[in-house]
């Protein structure tokens, strides 16, 4: 499909009024992949935790965007919207989601943990935090190579407290290197508030610690994004060094789906759930004269298709075979030799 | 009355707290949330925000500020939110905590406890499954438990919080919901470094802990049922220190052993229990000390994968009729 | 030895004048013994790596003077002036550091890592950094029980880049924990220079980005450093919360007795030993009216007394016996289970 | 030409940098200074500071960004500058690097080492002095070596360099500047994963590894010369995957094993090598399977501690006796 060879930057020539348009599709997709996922979550078709970035997909959006072929992403645990909008195709997703063996990761692991190297995103684990030293190593790596790409992480206010951040943003400003740091600010993190999370206003206030600049921009505001998103990554990808940006967003959904987040205020959600960034973009094209009602009806006709068949596609993998659990323990060597051994050792237990 | 597994820990914690003004919660939504399973639900409302405290999402910084709490002191019992993520604050257990009495020549201690709620069979893949214990269980100055019973939860949890030096506490996940029991009222401890035979029997001995242990009953009684074989199991509820003279004494009564458990083989707990009984009960093997594990490979998602992965009932039938059969 | 009751702020009723000959002394004190370290080094009676913290005297002697007994303290791998100034027996310490049995640890760990709780004295791990945490917790502990207690962490600029260092100081700040942060900035890491380490000037900058205060001083001027702690100290024990001082100064030997440093400048090292914390302070107590030859004499007595004292306790301390290998591994149970049952498996080979 | 252990880890290097452009060194101190024992010495020299990197003291980093650059198609070689210290990077080796061929559906890899200097008998005491390779051995995804010889040293070293997993290369202190040897000039590798047999007997096997292979060797001398036994000593080499073949040949062959290591005895990798004897090796067993190891206890710093807790030849020489006339 067209549309998943990756983010409009990728689209030479795009016009800005079709990028624009390309800009508002992502958003919708992402939007309507979350709502399914956990539509069929609630029908058991997705096990395991399912993390909703729903209401954040103007911050995927608007970071990825600019980014090209060959750069790195590390997303954190909400981002689906990174898979697809670095051309992962949505079946394949979906296919990771319900285990499939046309998954990302073979149906191994759960969720988002499953990385496609081929465009570029890194599975993290979940431990929080880690893929930021990761995102530092890929930067790294450009630098000694002289590529004129960049790598980005993103992690959670929450996550923005574990020593691997701290550790990955020092080097990273001592290097200079092609990195930037994307904080999505939800204001929590399960159940914690960001005031018992940090005793600072800003995440980003912490770049200036590590001899960079931090930038502080409305989360659901996707043109404020983009835009600040299009110089930030310019200047990292000019040999500018590293750079964070802090979106200040907000999580609608619970924690996880199993998480009906009764520890929030429901005034806070409501004045957030105002703040939901499609509306606000479409109010935008149609200030640009775009005939929203057409535009609309158009995008979900297109995005539906694309779930939809992201859905049967994966509905129709099947689950992998159990021996499969012994492979890809090891790079290029089938079976693990230890698995190989186990299998020996459980004999009977394990062939019967 | 019948109290749940995670009932059982969540009680410990209410009645240490009452009993001991110096036992603190603190963890990662311990307080407000009560936990992400609900273990420590209540405490606040009990206790005060002093006492039961969420803490940022910085496991080292958990760990190493409870250490010094303790030597203070303090008796904190700390959670990792699911025990995969102990890796984060790894450093701060095995080389802070473990070794602080020693090398303040036994003149300072660390009474903590390291909660940690671990194990697979919940759709919880590569980083919401693991049992980590064995990197526990080589570390000097530490004890590790790993209860499997309400009853044990309980009572070890509270001899864990009364013990002067610091315990690494895992909590099966799979047991929170799933297994119920009539607690007696009132206080009472199980005692740490003592192993329980669950069942007797002469034909076989299967030496396991934690989520293994119903599975290994079941497969006893239906070994029994279908093969007329007797099987002893025992339970051995506290890793570190081992309980050398229960395992070497029910190897030394049946002959044949069997160790099970839902860590991986290699490198997992068996392997120090079957070199143990291959060193001090030699003479009175019958048979090879065989181990049933979960397969060297990482706790896969997909349902298929990680039913072929983990030990279960039925595996542990198929295993108990290979050994007697030797 | 009366002046082994630890820092003067804790002798009551000291005049100005006492209390600055009380500081002079410690410092001569602490110079003394380290130079007396680096020589039973060289003659292989200290074992084992052996860090020399001469040249930044004031650092330590400024920052402990205003501690009060019940405070906690942390030191670096530098600082066996604190064990002195918080009143250990020098005797003790000396035999610590000589593996005897009647050094802090019983001769089981090395050099600082021995504590001694009763006066307050952490045992750190190696693990740089991993005593902050620790200090955050003994403030914790403080905070809980509502004493007027505080705990001190010290930290060298090459520790300060281990997320340990993060998580503590983040969560200091949530709490509002009574815990002061000192960083020796001497320059190096090892070889590590302080730009390769970090890309800011000051790590006490780092403060502000956990909401507490960073204050920067002149490390090897004592009266700086000293005015500096007093205020801030009094602050935190008022309630005032956590902050960081950062003290500049040099490590003038090379990081361990066995590192001839090869890797600095020369002219950087005569700079930094000409700014001597001791003749500058003696260049106060002059204008203070004191008789220095006097003074210099008499204390360089009082100091080499001490030292002598400590080396013949030591030297005439025995090495703890082989068994005692397998005690204090938990407290309060004698041997170890475990390493009980290891003596059995080992068999003859250990016990004959 | 006669060439230390550590020349032969330094050659290695040189070596595998100037075969790869792509091969790229990291960690505290090892480019100004050429690292702590002056294994990376030169490298700054011959390949620059872009490709010998000098970091902050961030063990987690150090990982984690190496994981970074081998799944781009870098190969870092990473320095702890003590293997104590590998803790502080525990989760980035554990969690990030062993299970990413995994996640990634076999469809990326993560090819890089890292080198820790690891070992007692220097003094070290508690945090300079630990063994802590079991730690590691039971995580799949990773390979784990300990070189005993100088040729091991540059051989395995170079395989795990080219190999695509991550590969922990334990280095021990002792044996850098202690034991020398001709190294044939040119390029040679020693395969992973197999153990190497030092000397053949048929009346006792000793299996073991890095610091206490040399130790096993003179003790099987002594041992022949003073009691006429002939002792067999296998050099596992590769810890993480063992060679079972190996392990059980020898064991069938004697039917009498002692296991000695320099880690301490509860958790460390004899537990698993007599486990496995003990199953698969059980029918031509003539006696209990021995394990000789560090005391259960810390690494401690005064000598007559730190004597009484290590190996050392006489203990292995009584052990051998004891089980030879068992
Ligand atoms: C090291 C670590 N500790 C704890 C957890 C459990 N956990 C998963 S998500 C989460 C909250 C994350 O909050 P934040 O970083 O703000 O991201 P958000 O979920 O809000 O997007 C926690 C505590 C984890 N995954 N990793
Ligand atoms: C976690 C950790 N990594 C590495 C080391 C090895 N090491 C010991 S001291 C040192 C340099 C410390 O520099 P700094 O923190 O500035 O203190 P300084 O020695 O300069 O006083 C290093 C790298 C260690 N002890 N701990
Ligand atoms: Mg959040
Ligand atoms: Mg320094």
């Amino acid at each position: 499909m067209a549309e998943h060879d990756g983010a409009p930057a990728a689209v030479p020539g795009a016009t800005r009024a079709e990028h624009e348009l390309q800009l508002y599709y992502w958003m919708k997709l992402i939007r309507a992949f979350e709502e399914r996922v956990s539509r069929l979550h609630r029908q058991n078709k997705v096990l395991g935790g399912v993390y909703s970035g729903a209401g954040q997909e103007a911050i995927v959006t608007g970071i990825c965007a600019p980014l090209r072929d060959g750069d790195f992403v590390a997303p954190l645990h909400r981002d689906l919207g990174v898979f697809l909008m670095r051309g992962v195709d949505p079946g394949r997703l979906m296919a990771q989601l319900m285990a499939k063996e046309d998954g990302l990761s073979r149906g191994k692991d759960s969720f988002l943990h499953g990385g496609d190297m081929s465009h570029g995103v890194f599975g993290s684990t979940s431990m929080l935090g880690s893929s930021l030293p990761v995102a530092v190593g890929a930067a790294l790596k450009f630098s000694i190579k002289r590529e004129q790409h960049i790598a980005v992480a993103f992690f959670g206010e929450g996550a923005a407290s574990r020593g691997d951040v701290h550790e990955a943003m020092n080097f990273a400003g001592v290097r200079k290197l092609p990195v930037l740091f994307v904080c999505e600010n939800n204001r929590y993190a399960y159940s914690t508030p960001f005031e018992k999370q940090a005793a600072i206003e800003n995440i980003a206030d912490r770049a200036q610690a590590y001899g960079f600049r931090g930038h502080v921009c409305p989360g659901n505001d996707l043109l404020a994004v983009v835009g600040l998103a299009e110089r930030v990554i310019d200047s990292i990808r000019a040999g500018g060094g590293p750079s964070m940006i802090e979106c200040k967003t907000y999580r609608w959904r619970g924690h996880s789906e199993h998480d009906p987040a009764l520890y929030r205020d429901q005034e806070e959600l409501l004045e957030w759930e105002s703040r939901d960034p499609i509306p606000q973009f479409e109010f935008y094209l149609g200030k640009r004269g775009h005939d929203l009602t057409r535009l609309r009806a158009e995008t979900d006709e297109r995005v539906n298709q694309t779930v939809q068949a992201a859905v049967d596609f994966a509905e129709h993998s099947p689950f992998p075979k159990a021996e499969e659990a012994l492979e890809d323990v090891y790079a290029g060597e089938g079976l693990a030799p230890a698995a190989r051994s186990a299998a020996a050792a459980n004999g009977p237990g394990v062939t019967k | 009355m019948e109290v749940t597994y995670l009932k059982a820990i969540n009680q410990a914690l209410h009645e240490e707290m009452a009993r001991d003004e110096n036992v603190l919660v603190m963890g990662e939504d311990v307080a407000e949330l009560g936990g992400a399973f609900k273990v420590t639900e209540g405490l606040l409302a009990a206790f005060g925000e002093e006492r039961v405290i969420d803490t940022p999402i910085s496991e080292s910084l958990i760990v190493g500020a409870s250490v010094g709490a303790a030597v203070l002191g303090m008796r904190p019992v700390v959670e990792m939110q699911f025990a995969d993520f102990i890796s984060c604050g790894f450093d701060q257990i095995v080389n802070t905590a473990a070794t602080l009495c020693y090398r303040h020549g036994g003149k300072a201690s660390c009474p903590m406890v390291v909660r940690a709620p671990s194990g697979a069979g919940v759709h919880g893949a590569l980083f919401h499954s693991q049992n980590p214990e064995a990197w526990f269980t080589r570390v000097p100055g530490l004890k590790v438990v790993a209860p499997a019973t309400a009853y044990d939860a309980k009572g070890l949890l509270k001899s864990a919080i009364r013990d002067d030096n610091p315990d690494i506490y895992f909590e099966h996940k799979r047991l929170y919901r799933s297994i119920k029991e009539d607690l007696p009222d009132g206080d009472f401890t199980v005692p740490l470094g003592r192993a329980e035979l669950r069942r007797e029997g002469r034909d076989l001995s299967i030496i396991t802990y934690g989520g293994t242990l119903h599975q290994s009953l079941d497969a006893a009684r239906i070994a029994e049922k279908e093969d007329g074989l007797a099987v002893e199991v025992l339970d051995l509820r506290t890793l570190l220190p081992l309980d050398r003279e229960a395992i070497l004494e029910t190897a030394r009564r049946t002959g044949k052993v069997l160790v099970v458990h839902e860590d991986r083989l290699t490198g997992g707990i068996g392997g120090e229990v079957a070199a143990l009984i291959a060193e001090y009960a030699f003479e009175y093997l019958d048979g090879p000390v065989r181990r049933l594990a979960a397969l060297d490979t990482h706790v896969p998602f997909a349902p298929p994968l990680e039913e072929f992965v983990l030990p279960n009932t039925n595996k542990i039938v198929n295993a108990i009729r290979s050994l007697a059969a030797y």
